[in-house]
């Protein structure tokens, strides 16, 4: 199988998150690191899937190191992968990073305008500071090393 | 005429630009075109079973919009033990439309939000009537 | 009731029952006015209703569906496009009719060596040589109800898969045979039914359209047999045997993700009475082989994705 | 397994692509657009706008692109002779393996 060993990817679980305006940011910071940021090393997981699916995404993730991203402190991406897969290897939560940041605005969750995607390039520097550290320490190998 | 709420709850798609289509339509719909009485609720709550959210969808209307036929939004909605009211797959509305097309997640292009304007006057209608009809 | 006003009222209810002209072709031609091979199709179109059958005009069936609702259950759907855009065909896929036979008037003009002017006006001549080339039609749709395999194609089907990231490919473990354009064929007996893999269904996303070929044709070993469109692309399905269509998978016509829920099963498109299967078998995959060639190409195609 | 092959036989060998008819071509790129496989080539500053570029990336028996193509620019070889050929050289080369 190809999972054996040291495993060549690293899973990214986004919240769904459509009621809110962190939701959005996780969602599109994740497709951000998975398709510009850290490519062929991430895989993102879809959330509502883990119960919907086949066992195809709860396998994977239970293979694969998870990093859940999550617009608030319900932190849904975290709560389902313990659920139904298992522990998560590090968390995001986007709402206290932006408390942390100082942001104050009143952010859109259906209109992401110029101030939302500028956080949005942040939150996904943040995942991508995440993923390097399990690259770095050789829990994860990329493809072409393994 | 009930009280009731609409909760209109698409996929949370992370991987499918028919899904991102699915997701604008239920903002256009809850925000803009019958905000009074329609809102949206995250998936991922369902997912996990967060009870005042599973409470919210049995005690409301539901209608579930999925981008592909895997069905997440119905799946979870009907795990939360409530049966949609609605439901609808984006490739419903593609099937008559299939110029339409949606192109890539982050950004659906010009088909894809003209699709999402199709979308959600249709669905929009169709709440009217459920809510008329209904009771 | 006065007896004629009887007499009248029951050959009303039987109009009312009997569709004009039913039982035969309900015909949806182009509506002729871009080019000569346009042209002959809606002459054609009024040719083959003049003895009875229905003719549907597009324009108004575009604007105004309900309108043809009785005609259209009356008898099959002949479609007769003009040329390639093939509008015809396209506003019955969109309004899902179910499409029992189709002409293409380029392509038969084509075929006589023809080439059709640019105006739209019929060549008298043309025209007569298309209609004697459609005899043999008036009848042909009646011998279409042909049952798919009784008791064929029923028992369970066994899936081994391989995982690629978070992907997981299926292929059956056997009875399926396939060709390098991912398209199988499951044979038992005489026939087989014909589909693509799990593979094209995941590369290719949601299916949103199938578009099944003639029950009756005549079908070679890598021909076409049907096509596919998905919210991502258009493709074919290139057949891996030959043999002679004798049944569609209407609720396929109906519900095309049924490919993306089960490939192998549910998702069959056509089913062929086989022509020369041995002949066919030497240019085939068994499952085993065909497992093996996926694998190899699925981790291609991640490298290149990669770039490595 | 060789970088690229066909039922057994290397690809550059079949001699499969579409060829364009420039006469009736008429540079609407329907098919460009549609190819996922990039066998053409957009070349905007030739007088032939659209070359057949990347033959070895069309897939062997594939004739999606000109269903797209609505002045029936596209053509492409007979089937029945690729499959001879193929069969023939699988056989030369002891059934493909």
């Amino acid at each position: 199988m190809a999972l054996e060993a040291r495993p060549k990817y690293i899973g990214v679980l986004s919240c769904s998150g459509e009621e809110e305006p962190e939701g959005t940011i996780a969602r599109n910071a994740v497709r951000l690191v998975m398709e510009k940021y850290r490519p062929g090393i991430t895989v993102s997981l879809c959330l509502p899937l883990y119960l919907a699916g086949d066992e195809g995404e709860r396998k994977f993730a239970q293979a694969v190191p998870v990093i859940a991203v999550d617009g608030c402190e319900k932190a849904c991406a975290k709560l389902s992968t313990e659920k139904y897969s298992g522990e998560v290897r590090d968390a995001i939560d986007i709402r206290a990073l932006l408390r942390e940041w100082g942001v104050e605005d009143e952010l859109s969750r259906s209109h992401p305008g110029e101030r939302e995607w500028e956080l949005t390039e942040r939150v996904a520097q943040e995942i991508v500071k995440k993923i390097d550290v399990l690259l770095e320490s050789g829990e994860v190998v990329r493809r072409d090393e393994g | 005429m009930s009280e009731k709420k609409v909760y209109v709850i698409p996929c949370s798609g992370i991987g499918k630009a028919s899904a991102s289509a699915g997701r604008e339509a239920t903002y256009r719909v809850v925000e803009e075109l019958m905000p009074e009485r329609c809102e949206t609720l995250c998936l991922g709550l369902l997912t996990t079973g967060d009870e005042e959210a599973c409470g919210k969808v049995r005690d409301n209307i539901v209608v579930a919009i999925d981008g592909c036929a895997k069905d997440c939004a119905r799946k979870n909605v009907e795990a939360a033990g409530k049966t949609p009211e609605i439901a609808h797959r984006v490739q419903d509305y593609l099937k008559k439309r299939k110029d339409l097309k949606p192109e890539a997640v982050l950004d659906i292009g010009e088909g894809g939000r003209k699709l999402v304007e199709v979308m959600s006057r249709e669905l929009a209608a169709e709440i009217e009537g459920l809510l008329e009809g209904g009771d | 009731m006065s007896e004629k006003r009887k007499a009248r009222e029951t050959e009303k209810s039987s109009q009312k029952k009997e569709i004009p002209g039913g039982g035969k072709w309900v015909v949806l031609p182009c509506n002729g006015l871009d080019k000569e091979a346009g042209a002959l199709a809606r002459e054609m179109a009024l040719h083959i209703t003049k003895g009875g059958g229905n003719l549907i005009c597009p324009v108004l069936y575009g604007r105004n569906p309900s309108r043809y609702e009785c005609e259209l259950a009356g008898g099959p759907l002949l479609v007769i496009d003009g040329c390639k855009t093939g509008c015809a065909s396209k506003l019955a896929r969109e309004r899902g009719l179910k499409i029992a036979r189709r002409l293409n008037v380029r392509e038969m003009l084509k075929e006589m060596g023809i080439k059709g002017g640019k105006a739209p006006v019929p060549d008298p001549d043309n025209l007569s040589r298309l209609i004697s080339s459609l005899q043999g039609l008036e009848r042909e749709w009646e011998e279409k109800e042909v049952e798919p395999s009784p008791g064929l194609f029923t028992s369970p089907v066994e899936l081994r898969e391989f995982m690629m990231e978070k992907f997981v490919f299926k292929v059956p473990i056997s009875g399926y045979f396939f060709n390098e354009n991912d398209c199988w064929a499951r044979v038992e007996g005489t026939r087989a039914r014909l589909g693509v893999s799990d593979y094209v269904q995941q590369s290719a996303s949601d299916m949103v359209f199938f578009e099944p070929p003639a029950v009756g044709t005549e079908i070679d070993i890598f021909d076409e047999a049907g096509s596919l469109e998905s919210t991502k692309t258009a493709l074919d399905i290139i057949s891996p045997v030959s043999g002679k269509v004798v049944a569609i998978n209407d609720e396929l016509v109906e519900a095309p993700e049924l490919i993306n829920q089960d490939p192998y099963v549910r998702g069959w498109a056509v089913e062929l009475e086989l022509a020369d299967f041995k002949g066919d078998s030497e240019l085939l995959m068994d499952c085993d082989r065909y497992f093996s060639y996926l694998k190899d190409k699925v981790e291609r195609e991640f490298d290149e994705k990669y770039g490595r | 397994m060789s970088e690229s092959t066909f039922m057994g036989v290397p690809r550059e060998k079949i001699p499969w692509c579409p060829e364009i008819d420039y006469d009736k071509c008429d540079f609407c790129m329907e098919c460009d657009e549609f190819c996922p496989h990039r066998v053409f080539e957009r070349r905007d500053d030739e007088e032939r706008k659209l070359a057949v570029a990347h033959p070895e990336n069309c897939v062997v028996f594939c004739r999606a692109c000109a269903k797209t193509c609505e002045p029936d620019a596209l053509s492409f070889p007979d089937k029945k002779e690729t499959t001879a050929l193929i069969k023939r050289m699988r056989e030369e080369a002891g059934d493909g393996e």
